[in-house]
């Protein structure tokens, strides 16, 4: 590497530490401690990407999140690829691979490029103007604007680091390492209260540490050195928690706070492996500081965009703290006195300065006097109106100020450099501020927006805060912190502070040129490549509000989200509108701070925790029976039984046909299931569901439909009376959770009154259903002190029982319309249970049948699904189920409801059996049916609910609903198709042992 | 004889943390709000029904945790034969209380599964999965909280310092012990 | 209209350094009175204003909008056009907006960045099956161009997605409407203001409607932030604002405003060309002109005016796109944001007369009024210029609430985005 | 994430809750007494305020009980939390 750009004396680089990396695939160097910027910099390389729209060749603007030039794709590997990373944040590692962005074939030779060319057509918006002749063409032009747009490359692989979460509960979590936030930290921790110090670089201690120079000095030390022995004391504090290389990207209502956590980016290639890469910190803090600073602004002049152009703090910090010089002959700009704090550093570290041009009249600011000890040439009440070099600044043109300084007067001064730096001064990070709901307040004097109200418990100290002296940072902010924690922290009290005070302020937005506007480009969105001019091309059209400004020019909108453009935007439009920036109001601030990683929002939550997995207690069994699974709800459950390279439908009728034929074994264990108690249960049951409950004999069971208050069906299943006041309830599987949560609702909310107590059974109990001719035979078997006689255990019924010394309840009760029992018994047994049933059917050939068949079974019954065959449209009424609506009951949830002009209406949809003219031609569930297939518009009286081949009835049934559908059996009707129409009956929905005979069977 | 077949059944250790699934104990879930419920109760099991929210009270062999203004949940310290489960427990309080209409007796043991969690590092697994503020809890023995976990609904009793018997409903808990396998393996 | 855009007027342009473009719209000051005013500055407005103008003849109309034009829904949405509904009224509301689009860029010369690169929805379990099928035949029975995919295909079409078995909701398939796509929301809103402005109609920003003025049952004129003005005829588009103005005459609709979330990611090169949905893991993505992945979230279940949701729904949504593509695992969120959505209980929109003659509401679009922003302004504009309503839009008055005859697109798992 | 004072269990974090709609909005004792337009009121109209809500919420992961809290729907602000049952705290 270029020796010479270096410094030796540095105290923060370990300049014995080598490490190589490549940047475009050239091998380079750079220390432990480097960010990419500052390797690439030390190597003499300024030019790292193109500009967005023009491509124009573009360096290194800024050291930290607010770059917008410097962003890089890091990493080749098609997975673990990064695109628009900032090289001022990359951490240098040993094997980083980074390269420029939207260039090509090449950064130093960019087709691209020749968008510069045709700038003078494509100013702001352009596109809303062009491309729409011919009318059918904009998918032609679309496609080579999408392909220049985008800037670096998604991975085409899944990433394979892993992403983590924590919570955090804290009193006083403070944002920023820096001197207001050490000061803070130190003042919380010493009062016993729970603290949480973040910062987003590696170390603590902000710009101040690296701050050694002879106008800022607390007690007759340098302000770096005091503040080394503040953060020493901090390590020593119990309660205080330190997390640096952690960033907060969104601070919401309710001190809700996320902060992201970087552990292994600046780790070596092969240090990475298998660590979490990134953690976000889910925070509750009781109370927040905000501490994060202030970004220095550009200045706004003819081409102020080539590489080599810095702002001149950054410049500082490449000098002071990496140790990098960025250039040869460098020469500054500003408007403000820091950029003299810059000159003095780089001529300490042997840089000769050209110049510094300010637009200022002279100034007797203690840091101004310095520089000029140092000898340093200043330019007052001066301009750079223009630049030159293409891919690096070679030379600025200087002219002085008119009086107004509303334009340039006298002859041009041309300087050569190789760097320019450029200060204009200092914007407050308000942004967590505001994202919180903070509203801000305008500082006229230095052209600031400040924190003003917020209703969370939070303050901003600091330069965050308008704080930008020495003497007033530490002042004010051990002062509010106090006031803000209510304790009293002496520590800062009788500092002696010497701080150079600024005494002259002058701010221009836009800087005047002897060109005329519309020849020059002052650029405000370098990655965005949006201009003074685009504004008030804005302006003149018509947009007005800065955020139509904004969308009309991008402005602010690239992946810096404006920290460097938006002030000048704001400054323009005043100007140009004449009103006060303060009436003006900002852009909204929105989350992240910093662009956030997907896979660090989603955490672990990914693969196999995308969402929670729940299994019946006989789940092992279908597993090693070769189960497929369906997912219903959150639930997996056995969907059918595949015999060695069975197709699914052979599976399903052949489960279908056993069930029927001799036996079959369903694992039913997912319905839900709630234990109802109470001296009101039966007047409950009488409100929850269409029927009447209050005569159900103890030991009989009874189906029930559940409605909303609109009247249309919600849930339905089979309740047991198992003693006076208590009944067992089970549920849909996909409704258990609503039921229970809708339930609780009523008796908590409108019924108070009731003595009655909801309890969730659902895991407590395993539910084996055995139905079929055998069934009885099997349960006989299995349990054999059960009399199973008709007579004493007739259909609807249940029974206690006991197999070996575990207690259980068989229920006599059918889906399928086969003679049939369902054995409830703690989980624990199921599985057991379930083989021993097994067992004893094998003589039977019994045969675990799943999800697919059971629909199948129930179908042929005509037995409705709710949620297949109701859609949450569909009242009882329109089931044809009109028996099951009580007509003596005064109310029910949804009674009123079935009253309405609409849902008395004779011809509402209604559910009906369909048959096909063929057979052997089974409909697609979903499938419109018509009666008049030439009609146009075509008219859809219905659609297919539920369709199957029966094995048992050798043809092809189906459920529908359909208009008016009950005045309409044994009408023939179409099912159009893409590529036929399908000839249909409609018919009664029970296809099969209409007389159920087969439930005594 | 039927087999006893838990949900986990498993023991893990891992830095600074142990889990183990605690099988079987009899859990009853207990609903009521007449003043005699709270003192049947009482009497019957001579412990305390805990009124005081987010709290426990416990005996040697039994616990009540509260779970909300007329619900609480009784489970054992001793584990049940796996053989039998006609549970004196249930039943003498299920005649005591539900027979006469004073409140709801339910039988839930199979409905919750419990995992002992024990370790320095229990807080830290839990703050991977849940937004309940530990700090006070963690210090408060018998203390109880409802939350979720990953997700996942949990009931968490203090048992001890650094242990607690985390509960979780039988469906859910392969899942959930799965996550926190994975979780504590970064602890 | 004057100052006629084309790629020549850029090129006259260029010429004196584009110091000669003229006003996209003008900035008057509200006259005394108007024979109608349109309250909502939004795209459904403002196109309801131009449509009045230009095929009803009523220039001498007004928009009057809060803050600046487009800054509501309009500028805050995922900007997907579809018009795959379940129901023959939503299908022929929608296809009437879709048909419309087709041709916006010409009807306003301005480029609305129509971009027909279709639609996807993804089914995830069996039902989702039935319910998107059961969609796709009603579909093509209406004449709306949905096709089903099976899983191959879905894979084909957008190769990016994963459609392994075994992840947690392996994709079963999915419907496809080609006719479908996004455009760029801004433009719509700027290219209807410039059109109706051109037409006559004043917009007026900054202005704040505080009261509706009325005489028995007929409204007399509205009170703003810059004073009292006449009209016989009042239209309220103000999405989530609905409920507001509607308390000003103590109306009360069916409606809940809900916080509805959306992010984009920083832009990169073209890698996903097609929009893609799924309702049952909740996620929604497509990819902007500019390289930004485009990504909806879900609502909040509670009512807040704040512009802002929970963090939960964000990571949902997230955790959801992982899943279906885990290849943008390492990409970044840009920026997230928030819009106000009013929500009707069937998840359909009321575009209706009042019993207050002269009001008119064109409101409840919930999640997914972007795409029907020309047809709902053109039959809006139906509605108030005859007092009566289209055919179109007959079946969404305010009174299905109490009927019953509800256009429930809940039903068919057809989340509104 | 808001932060919601249950009643019963104290401070917790918003994701234990689920939201119930606009509060006391009472069950008519005698649905079969309305007109339609009476029952679509209650089933379907809503003041959907923009400022103070009175509205109902679930501890759903935590006591399972349903309770009223009064929120400020312009910047989510919750004011009082109240049982089912009492009378809102604040007008």
């Amino acid at each position: 590497m270029n020796k010479n750009l270096r410094i030796t004396n540095n105290k923060f680089i370990d300049q014995t530490s080598r490490i190589s990396f490549k940047f475009d695939g050239k091998t380079l160097y750079g220390f432990k401690g480097d960010t990419l910027a500052s390797a690439l910099l030390a190597n003499n390389i300024h030019l790292v990407g193109r500009s967005f729209k023009y491509h124009r060749p573009r360096g290194i603007m800024a050291c930290g999140s607010e770059e917008p030039n410097a962003i890089v794709q890091v990493g080749n590997d098609a997975s673990m690829t990064e695109p628009n990373t900032r090289a001022t944040e990359i951490e240098l590692y040993e094997g980083l691979e980074a390269s420029s962005q939207n260039c090509w074939p090449s950064v130093n030779f960019d087709i691209g490029a020749i968008n510069n060319f045709f700038s003078p057509l494509i100013p702001a918006a352009f596109y809303y103007k062009t491309f729409m002749w011919p009318a059918n063409f904009w998918k032609l032009y679309e496609y080579f604007i999408r392909k220049s747009a985008g800037l670096g490359k998604s991975p085409t692989k899944p990433d394979k680091d892993i992403y983590d979460h924590r919570y955090l509960h804290c009193d006083v979590l403070i944002v920023g390492g820096g001197i207001s936030g050490i000061i803070a930290a130190k003042t919380a921790a010493k009062n016993n209260l729970n603290t949480v110090l973040i910062d987003d670089k590696n170390i603590l201690g902000g710009t101040t540490l690296f701050q050694e120079n002879e106008c800022f000095k607390i007690n007759n030390s340098y302000s770096n050195e005091w503040l080394k022995k503040e953060i020493e004391t901090l390590n020593s504090l119990k309660n205080l928690t330190i997390k640096t290389r952690t960033s907060v990207a969104a601070y919401h209502s309710y001190n809700y706070i996320l902060a992201r956590e970087n552990l292994t980016d600046h780790l070596d290639l092969n240090e990475k492996k298998d660590k979490i890469r990134q953690r976000l910190w889910k925070i509750r803090a009781k109370k927040v500081i905000i501490a994060t600073g202030a970004i220095e602004r550009p200045l706004i002049f003819n081409n102020n965009d080539r590489p080599g152009i810095i702002l001149s703090s950054s410049i500082k910090k490449y000098i002071d703290y990496y140790g990098v010089k960025c250039g040869q002959k460098i020469s500054l700009f500003t408007n403000n006195d820091s950029a003299y704090e810059t000159a003095i550093s780089l001529s300490n570290s042997g840089v000769s300065v050209n110049s510094v041009v300010d637009i200022r009249d002279k100034t007797n600011s203690l840091i101004v006097k310095q520089a000029e000890k140092l000898g340093i040439k200043i330019h007052w009440k001066s301009t750079v109106v223009n630049t030159n070099g293409y891919k690096r600044i070679n030379s600025i043109e200087i002219m002085k100020l008119s009086d107004d300084s509303s334009a340039v007067v006298g002859k041009k001064i041309k300087e050569e450099c190789d760097c320019l730096g450029m200060s204009g001064g200092w914007t407050p990070r308000v942004h967590l501020f505001t994202q919180s709901g903070g509203k801000l307040k305008f500082r006229e004097e230095d052209n600031v927006f400040l924190p003003d109200k917020s209703n969370l418990e939070q303050i901003s100290i600091g330069s965050c805060n308008g704080d930008f002296e020495l003497y007033e940072v530490i002042k004010n902010s051990a002062s509010s912190t106090n006031k803000f924690l209510n304790v009293k922290n002496i520590d800062y009290e009788n500092l002696e502070i010497i701080s150079s005070k600024e005494m002259d302020k002058k701010n221009i937005w836009l800087l005047p040129s002897d060109k005329p506007l519309g020849k020059t480009k002052p650029f405000l969105d370098f990655q965005n490549d949006s201009t003074a001019n685009d504004v008030k091309l804005a302006l003149r059209e018509g947009f007005k509000s800065i955020e139509h400004v904004k969308r009309y020019t991008t402005t602010g909108m690239a992946t810096d989200q404006g920290k460097l453009s938006n002030m000048h935007a704001l400054g323009i439009i005043s100007e140009t509108a004449g009103v006060k920036m303060g009436e003006l109001g900002t852009t909204t601030f929105r989350p992240p701070y910093t662009p956030l990683t997907f896979g660090t929002i989603v955490g672990r939550n990914v693969g196999e925790f995308f969402d929670i997995i729940r299994k019946t207690p006989i789940h092992d069994w279908h597993l090693e029976n070769k189960a497929e699974f369906e997912n219903v709800g959150q639930w997996k459950r056995a969907w059918y039984y595949p015999k060695e390279n069975e197709s699914m439908y052979d599976a399903v009728q052949r489960e279908s046909k056993a069930a029927r034929d001799s036996a079959g074994i369903l694992d039913a264990s997912t319905l839900g299931k709630i234990d109802i108690q109470g001296t009101d249960a039966s007047e409950f049951l009488n409100r929850v569901y269409t029927n009447a409950w209050s005569k159900l004999e103890i030991g009989k069971c009874r189906y029930g439909l559940m409605l909303n208050e609109d009247g249309m069906v919600y849930d339905d299943g089979v309740t047991a009376r198992l003693s006076e006041n208590h009944y067992i309830m089970t549920t849909t599987t996909g409704g258990a959770a609503n039921v229970m949560t809708k339930l609780e609702d009523y008796l908590q909310t409108e019924w108070p009154e009731l003595d009655v107590y909801l309890t969730s059974v659902t895991d407590h109990y395993a539910t084996i259903s055995v139905c079929g001719p055998n069934s009885k035979k099997i349960v006989s078997k299995v349990i054999p002190d059960l009399d199973l006689s008709d007579s004493n255990f007739p259909h609807m019924s249940f029974k206690n029982a006991k197999i070996d010394k575990i207690k259980c309840r068989v229920m006599r009760i059918s889906f399928t319309g086969e003679h049939s029992y369902e054995i409830n018994i703690q989980s624990s047994y199921g599985k057991s249970v379930w083989e021993k049933c097994f067992e004893a059917g094998k003589e039977f050939n019994i045969t675990p049948y799943g999800t697919e068949a059971m629909h199948l079974l129930r179908a042929e019954k005509g037995f409705i699904i709710a949620g297949q065959d109701t859609d949450g449209t569909i009242t009882p009424v329109d089931l044809q189920m009109n028996w099951i609506i009580s007509k003596k009951k005064y109310d029910f949830i949804g009674k009123r409801s079935l009253y309405r002009s609409d849902t008395i209406r004779e011809d509402r949809k209604q559910l009906v059996g369909i048959l096909t003219e063929d057979p052997k031609e089974v409909l697609e569930e979903g499938a419109q049916i018509v009666a008049d297939t030439n009609k146009k518009p075509i008219e859809m009286l219905g659609h297919i609910t539920s369709s199957y081949f029966s094995p048992n009835l050798k043809k092809s049934i189906a459920l529908a609903v359909v208009k008016n559908g009950k005045k309409l059996k044994g009408k023939k009707m179409f099912v159009p198709m893409e590529n036929k129409t399908i000839n249909i009956t409609i018919t009664d929905t029970i296809f099969l042992d209409k007389e159920n005979k087969r439930l005594n069977a | 004889m039927l087999n006893y077949k838990s949900s986990i059944n498993e023991t893990k250790k891992y830095s600074e943390i142990n889990m183990s699934e605690f099988e079987p104990v009899v859990k009853i879930n207990l609903r009521g709000k007449k003043r005699d419920f709270i003192t049947k109760i009482g009497k019957s099991l001579s412990i305390i029904i805990p009124t005081e929210p987010n709290t426990s009270s416990s005996n040697e062999n039994l616990n009540i945790l509260w779970l909300s203004p007329d619900e609480w949940m009784l489970y054992t310290n001793e584990k049940v034969h796996k053989l039998e489960n006609n549970y004196n427990l249930e039943e003498k309080l299920f005649s005591e209380i539900s027979k006469v209409n004073l409140g709801s007796v339910t039988n839930v043991s199979d409905h919750w599964s419990i995992i002992n969690i024990r370790g320095k590092n229990t807080y830290e697994l839990l703050s991977s999965g849940c937004p309940f503020n530990f700090n006070k809890f963690k210090n408060t023995k018998g203390a109880v909280t409802q939350t979720i976990l990953n997700h996942v609904d949990v009931i968490i009793h203090n048992k001890d310092i650094n242990e607690i018997n985390l509960f979780v409903r039988r469906s859910f808990s392969k899942h959930l012990w799965s996550w926190m396998n994975d979780s504590a393996r970064f602890l | 209209m004057k100052n006629k855009y084309s790629i020549f007027s850029l090129i006259k342009n260029a010429f004196s350094d584009h110091e000669n473009w003229q006003r996209a719209w003008r900035d008057p000051e509200p006259k005394k009175e108007y024979d109608a005013i349109i309250i909502g500055g939004g795209g459904h407005g403002l196109a309801t204003a131009f449509y009045l103008a230009k095929k009803h003849n009523m220039t001498n109309i007004a928009v009057v909008e809060k803050g600046w034009i487009g800054g509501g829904n309009t500028g805050r949405n995922t900007t997907i056009i579809r018009s795959n509904y379940l129901w023959d009224a939503s299908a022929g509301l929608y296809n009437h907006a879709l048909k419309i689009w087709e041709g916006l860029s010409q009807e306003l010369n301005y480029n609305v960045m129509f971009s027909q690169r279709g639609v996807m929805n993804l089914a995830h379990n069996l039902q989702d099956v039935r319910d998107l099928k059961r969609r796709t035949h009603a579909n093509r029975l209406n004449g709306i161009d949905a096709v089903w995919l099976n899983t191959e295909e879905v894979k084909k079409f957008c190769p990016i997605i994963n459609t392994s078995p075994d992840i947690r909701y392996p994709v079963l398939g999915g419907t496809l409407q080609r006719r479908a796509g996004t455009a760029r929301h801004d433009a719509v809103a700027w290219g209807y203001a410039r059109g109706a402005s051109a037409m006559g109609v004043d917009i007026i920003q900054n202005c704040e409607v505080k009261g509706i003025k009325r005489n028995g049952n007929n409204v007399e004129g509205i009170e703003t932030t810059k004073g009292f003005i006449k009209t016989k005829k009042i239209g309220v588009v103000t999405a989530g604002h609905s409920s507001v103005i509607a308390n000003m005459v103590d109306l009360k609709l069916p409606l809940e405003s809900k916080p509805l979330q959306a992010l984009v990611s920083e832009p990169v090169k073209p890698i996903i060309d097609t929009v893609v949905m799924s309702n049952a893991v909740h996620a929604y993505v497509s990819q902007s002109d500019k390289g930004e992945l485009v990504i909806g979230a879900g609502t909040d279940a509670y009512v807040s005016y704040t512009q802002r949701g929970s963090h939960d729904v964000v990571e949902g949504t997230l955790k959801a796109i992982l899943e279906l593509y885990p290849i943008f695992s390492r990409m970044k969120m840009l920026r997230q944001w928030g819009g106000i959505v009013d929500i009707c209980p069937d998840a359909s929109p009321i575009i209706s007369k009042t019993h207050i003659k002269g009001l008119y509401f064109n409101c409840g679009w919930g999640t997914g009024g972007f795409k029907a922003t020309p047809g709902s302004g053109d039959l809006f504009a139906h509605t108030i210029a005859n007092d009566e309503p289209h055919k179109l839009n007959a079946d969404f008055n305010i009174n299905r609430f109490v009927s019953g005859d509800l256009v429930d697109e809940h039903g068919a798992a057809a989340v509104a985005h | 994430m808001f932060l919601i004072n249950c009643p019963y269990c104290g401070e917790r974090d918003q994701s234990e809750f689920s939201a119930g709609g606009e509060a006391h909005i009472v069950r008519p004792k005698q649905p079969t007494e309305l007109s339609d337009d009476q029952w679509a009121e209650f089933l379907f109209m809503r003041k959907n305020i923009k400022g103070i809500q009175f509205e109902r919420w679930n501890h759903a992961h935590g006591c399972r009980k349903w309770f009223n809290i009064v929120r400020d729907t312009r910047n989510d602000k919750i004011h009082a939390v109240y049982k089912m049952g009492e009378k809102p705290p604040i007008k």
